[in-house]
């Protein structure tokens, strides 16, 4: 191959700053930015606790000790104990194994359904992409917690009625993100170029939509994670999700309620547990789209 | 020896039906022939709204057209499937206006350059062949390991060269390839064109809205205005006799260095 | 495609039939006008004809009769045949499904099969405090979220900004259940300000609102939140944008610049975002009213559930559905008017 | 003759990021000035500093002097008097610079509202006959549309004709053309040559096209890197360019002509990249692609004024008409 083209040319060779560096100062952004790092550190926090509460708890969140029932905070029981003499702090690192499994599973199910199905409305135009569209239509008419209460009217109540009924309810708004974000790619000139060297729909899904779309979708993952750890509180408070006396920070809610007047900090303890929780998780959310926004305009 | 043109649009006519806000359709081309013999540098002119994005598109099998036909070495490539044209996509590349949005912001240099080589399943050492293709276009091989985004507007136009370049095409399309670019980097990347179709005797079709540039690089020009083709001819002819208004006009309207003020009304 | 017609020059080529071609155009635009809005209509009604099926199947695929439910398990066979056969639901599933369509499409909501009163009639008693509940939390939530928003979006970048930026982001974390029950603890346990549940009714006005400020509260000031983020992305995007250097360029101030050109053009996303937010407060007042026991629509779709009186939860939840539904669609055709851009788009 | 603008030593900056490096120039009052540059050379952020204009996390140091005001100086009150009615702006996206909601005749009657307290009927009035006045045929017709249901050339006049309303000194126009098709380009460049004939008002051009300047401005000024490397007349500048970087730009501009057949010639070239905005050498910001480097491109050269003629540069071409491309082949 000749390189005799362009004698004027050579400064064109040069590329600028060095390979490793850049790569470290991308990473660097990420460590940088605080959302990212509080959101991810709470997160992370949540998900520890879930794991060691598998093993271990101080105390066995379901052991009744009538002895020690409405305990103030102690050394014993550092936040104290509930109505039947259960530790606080046991209770609340068990509900957190609910929240991240009923998190996980609704995200889970939204997005197994929801992705593919925002692909192929994007890469099909006509009847499938309407098809898609009107069902979207459908499942908008039911927020998490209709959806829920229609399905625990229906199978009675239950954590999975919970998972259900949130992925469920997310399933359109996955849908909505990934079409519209994939017809921005699939609109692209990069699409249009991998099509005229032969790249097959398929294909162009998998080596360009989804890994530029990928970002989008996590951000938006967490950022529902942290809506269904909302609606999960909200539906075990009902009655509608976790039975008692299955620990979760909704059901801790629902019965501190009577003690409102003399015990408060039985509210409080996972009030603060849910809104830590959320916010970690929302923050991250924040975090990852703010920085693709960045990266977009730099 | 008859030479079979290398495409031979014939009264090619797309419209688009729009769901815009007027809701009807819109004729983007509009009974268009002519044809590109091998070796040609075609210009295509037009501007905004004349369909020359289109026809490129048309060219590159991308699209059906309305009606009318579009052959290449005598074969019609129009409504074809996919996997018939293979042997075509492999000798029909494209060069896009903006280099930033025809290079896919999530890929390295070297994948951007091995793609149409997997694609296309070419038999060749993928490393050696990336390498030589950034050579090609006066590239170092260290600019493989990184992102389009990292390089300036010539640069990338020049990776999105390469990767055109990639399946040793016999033709290339470049659809306006140098007006997303500097003024001062605008040159190289002509110069770097006009090399390339002289040492790989490269047929092109050259779209752009600038009439100094398809002067330059074009040895024949086709005039579009709103979906018709209103002149052509070779170059030399058309641009120091045009028969048509349309096109005097767009060589009266092109900005000429003057020593002093001055704007000749056109008249 | 859009070409530059800057009035052609005579010599351009040959002009169409200009006076037949305006004609035709203005009867396509009038038409053009008109069917997008059709056709938005019909996709509604295909929703809710979607919505309906999909309760009614949910809600009658589960084995066990209701008439079992009701009388109990120690009732005879015969017993549990005969009130099946009254309640209608010996008759196939479609027509039973039509049976309760047909109903509510003329307003009448059927008889609950466990208070054997008129659902119609409870449903609206439930909206007397529903309905003022969700609007006092809307109005809350746009006195909190949009002075907010505006303010973080003028002070982006500072301090006080930042500040803003983390209460709203702190406030959406905060669950209306979490917000009611610290409200309670704070105003009324501790301090006795206002009533703790329960409502008096409408006979007294004073009461009744004093009963529904705490609620709306706890319901409207996380919405304040969320709206208060929208609404500080939708100014500082306006601030941002090209016109609006222009309209500064004129000689207006950054304020009346904003107030000229900037408030209308924000306002377009946030219509979509108050009608989101009024669906998320229909749905949210299920879980207050329960906080605050508001004998509203929630507690009545939860005691329904509770008491398995199917058809009840299902006549609520496709209210609820159809007034999410319905506001979805008049957030799409108040941006249409408000955006000249999309008169007569589909 | 004192001068109706005069920048001195503007600078403008985002943080430690210098992007304007001390620009200095004047516009006589009725004068045509062309202010040509690349992406990154800084021109359009020059003008938004002269209109106080700047985006967030910019700003600008120097002097501003309009007339025998400082405008860096002057109250954000002060400068919102002038804006508009003294000194005039044109963008380069007709499309996002309008607001997509409001008409036509209101956006271009709006400087009369701000400046000369008309009311809303008589503002309507007045945008009819300045919409006239950039050549709408029916211009009470295309007062009532919105920016959406006009093509680019016709949103281009409007702002045009909201420019003019308060028959401004100095009217800048960042890129008024560079959106538009060539034939409608033209169209605008004439018109806007025109009114400034009739107005008498003084012209700042930003384009980064030598020809597009050589036919309406009597004088240019090149800006590289953040820097004015190079001004004079219009006739000094094509006849005998100085500054290395402007002579080797005219050499493609000429090179590449519809006039003139080049066809499969090779074009005379500038080697290199565009140096991207705040990241410029030290020193001279064109050492990098200049063929005419010497060891003293390395520390910033004066600029240096003989006249109405400015330079900046260690090694300058002397003499001779430049070689239409000489170096290259």
């Amino acid at each position: 191959m000749s390189s005799a083209v362009l004698p004027n040319a050579p400064a064109a060779r040069e590329v600028p700053a060095d390979e490793a560096f850049a790569d470290l100062e991308r990473r660097g952004r990420w460590l940088r930015n605080p959302s990212v790092v509080i959101g991810g550190g709470i997160v992370a926090l949540v998900v520890l606790s879930a794991i060691v509460s598998i093993f271990w708890t101080p105390y066995d969140p379901l052991a009744v000790n009538p002895a020690h029932a409405l305990a103030a905070p102690s050394w014993a029981h550092w936040l104290g104990t509930d109505e039947y003499g259960r530790d606080e702090f046991s209770r609340l690192m068990a509900s957190s194994q609910i929240a991240l499994f009923v998190g996980a599973l609704s995200v889970l199910i939204a997005t197994a359904i929801g992705i593919p199905a925002g692909l192929l409305a994007a890469a099909r135009e006509g009847a499938i992409s309407q098809v898609v569209l009107r069902v979207t239509d459908i499942l908008y008419g039911f927020p998490a917690l209709l959806a829920a209460v229609v399905l625990a009217a229906a199978f009675g109540a239950s954590k999975m009625t919970v998972v259900l009924a949130i992925g469920i309810a997310y399933i359109p708004v996955f849908i909505r993100v990934t079409r519209s974000n994939a017809l921005v790619v699939l609109n692209s000139e990069y699409v249009l170029a991998a099509r005229a060297y032969g790249r097959r729909t398929f294909s162009i899904l998998r080596r360009h939509v989804v890994p530029n779309i990928a970002t989008t979708i996590i951000a938006q993952m967490s950022l529902l994670f942290s809506l269904a750890i909302l609606a999960e509180a909200a539906l075990d408070f009902l009655g509608l999700g976790t039975v008692a006396p299955t620990a979760s920070w909704g059901t801790m809610l629902a019965s501190s309620q009577d003690y409102l007047g003399s015990d408060a900090l039985l509210t409080l303890w996972p009030s603060l547990a849910i809104v830590a929780c959320v916010l970690g998780f929302s923050l991250l959310g924040d975090g990852i789209s703010e920085l693709r926004e960045a990266r977009r305009r730099s | 020896m008859s030479v079979i043109p290398t495409f031979e649009v014939d009264s090619v006519t797309k419209v688009y039906q729009s769901r815009g806000r007027r809701g009807h359709a819109v004729d983007a081309l509009r009974d268009i022939s002519f044809t590109v013999a091998p070796g040609q540098s075609l210009g295509v002119v037009g501007e905004s709204g004349s369909g020359k994005s289109t026809l490129s598109r048309l060219l590159l099998a991308l699209e059906k057209p309305t009606s009318g036909s579009i052959r290449h070495r005598g074969e019609v490539i129009s409504g074809r499937r996919e996997r018939d044209l293979q042997d075509f996509r492999r000798r029909v590349q494209i060069v896009f206006q903006d280099p930033m949005s025809s290079l896919d912001p999530r890929m390295r240099v070297y994948d951007l350059l091995a793609e149409p080589l997997r694609a296309l399943h070419i038999e060749v050492d993928e490393g050696e062949r990336v390498r030589e293709l950034l050579d090609s276009v006066e590239m170092p091989a260290a600019a493989a390991r990184r992102f389009a985004y990292q390089f300036s507007g010539g640069q990338r136009q020049r990776i999105a060269i390469a990767r055109a370049l990639g399946p040793s095409p016999e033709v290339l399309i470049a659809d306006e390839p140098v007006s997303a670019l500097d003024v001062s980097v605008r040159a190289q990347i002509l110069n770097l064109l006009t090399g390339l179709v002289q040492d790989f005797n490269l047929t092109m079709v050259f779209v752009s809205h600038d009439m100094a540039v398809v002067r330059h690089l074009c040895d024949s020009v086709v005039v579009l205005y709103r979906g018709r083709l209103v002149e052509m001819g070779a170059t030399e002819e058309v641009f120091e006799h045009p028969r048509e208004d349309y096109t005097r006009e767009l060589l009266a309207a092109a900005p000429r260095l003057r020593a002093q003020r001055g704007l000749t009304s056109s008249s | 495609m859009s070409a530059d017609e800057s009035q052609p020059s005579p010599h351009r080529l040959p002009p169409r039939g200009e006076a037949r071609g305006r004609l035709a155009s203005s009867l396509r635009g009038a038409v053009s006008a008109l069917l997008p809005l059709a056709r938005r209509l019909a996709t509604m009604v295909v929703a809710l004809f979607g919505a309906s099926v999909l309760v009614f199947v949910v809600l009658n695929v589960l084995p066990g009769s209701p008439a079992q439910v009701i009388l109990g398990t120690q009732a005879t066979p015969a017993a549990v045949r005969q009130l099946t056969a009254q309640l209608g639901l010996n008759k196939p599933l479609v027509s039973q499904y039509f049976d309760w369509m047909g109903g509510l499409v003329h307003g009448n909501f059927g008889i609950s099969y466990i208070s054997h009163q008129s659902i119609g009639g409870q449903i609206g008693q439930a909206l007397t405090v529903t309905g003022p509940l969700v609007l006092f939390a809307l109005l809350i939530g746009l006195i909190i979220g949009l002075p907010l928003g505006l303010a973080g979006a003028l002070r982006n970048g500072r301090v006080s900004g930042s500040f803003i930026g983390a209460m709203s982001q702190l406030g959406m974390a905060v669950p209306s259940v979490v917000a009611g029950l610290l409200l309670i603890v704070v105003l009324t346990v501790k301090l006795h300000v206002f009533p703790t549940s329960g409502f008096p009714g409408w006979s007294d006005p004073w009461q009744a609102l004093r009963a529904l400020v705490l609620p709306s509260f706890s319901l409207g000031m996380v919405e304040g939140a969320i709206m208060s983020r929208y609404v500080r992305a939708s100014i500082l995007e306006q601030l941002r944008s090209d016109y609006l250097r222009t309209a500064r360029s004129k000689g207006l101030r950054v304020g009346q610049a904003l107030r000229r050109h900037g408030f209308r053009n924000a306002a377009i996303p946030l219509v979509t975002v108050v009608g989101l937010e009024l669906a998320s407060l229909v749905v949210g007042a299920i879980v207050v009213e329960n906080v605050f026991s508001l004998p509203g629509l929630g507690l009545l779709l939860l005691d329904s559930v509770n008491n398995r009186d199917l058809i009840t939860v299902q006549d609520i939840a496709m209210l609820v559905a159809t007034t999410v539904l319905v506001l979805n669609l008049l957030v799409d055709l108040s941006y249409r008017l408000l955006d000249p851009r999309l008169k007569g788009t589909a | 003759m004192t001068a109706l603008l005069s920048v001195r030593g503007l600078s403008v900056s985002s943080g430690p990021l210098e992007l304007v490096r001390d620009v200095s120039f004047d516009v006589d009052a009725g004068e045509r000035v062309g202010l040509i540059g690349e992406s990154g050379s800084g021109k359009s952020l020059t003008a938004l500093a002269v209109m106080g204009l700047l985006g967030e996390g910019l700003s600008a140091s120097g002097s501003v002097r309009l007339g025998d005001e400082e405008l860096l100086a002057a109250s954000e009150l002060r400068q919102c008097e002038l804006r508009g009615d003294a000194i005039a702006m044109v963008f380069q996206e007709p499309m996002s610079a309008l607001n997509p909601t409001r008409r036509i005749g209101d956006q271009v009657g709006e400087t009369l509202r701000i400046h000369r307290h008309l009311s809303r009927k008589a503002a309507e009035r007045a945008a009819v006959d300045l919409l006239a006045r950039v050549e709408f045929t029916e211009p009470e017709r295309y007062a009532r549309m919105y920016p959406h249901e006009l093509s680019g050339g016709q949103r281009q006049r409007a702002m045009i004709a909201s420019a003019i309303a308060c028959d401004p000194g100095v009217i800048l126009a960042d890129e008024p053309t560079t959106a538009l098709d060539v034939t409608v380009q033209r169209r605008v460049l004439e018109l806007l040559d025109r009114l400034v004939d009739e107005e008498g008002c003084a012209l700042l051009l930003i384009a980064h096209d030598l020809a597009v300047v050589s036919e309406v401005c009597d004088r240019v000024i090149t800006m590289y890197g953040g820097r004015v490397v190079e001004s004079g007349s219009v006739s000094q500048i094509i006849n005998e360019p100085r500054h290395p970087y402007t002579q080797a730009l005219l050499a493609t501009s000429k090179a590449l002509s519809v006039s003139e057949s080049s066809l499969g010639s090779q074009l005379p070239s500038i080697p290199g990249t565009v140096p991207s905005a705040g990241h410029f050498p030290h020193g001279c910001p064109f050492q990098d692609r200049c063929d005419r480097r010497v060891e003293a491109c390395q520390v910033m050269p004066e600029m240096v004024e003989t006249g109405r003629r400015a330079l900046a540069c260690w090694n300058p071409v002397v003499g001779a008409t430049p070689s239409s491309g000489g170096e290259a082949a």
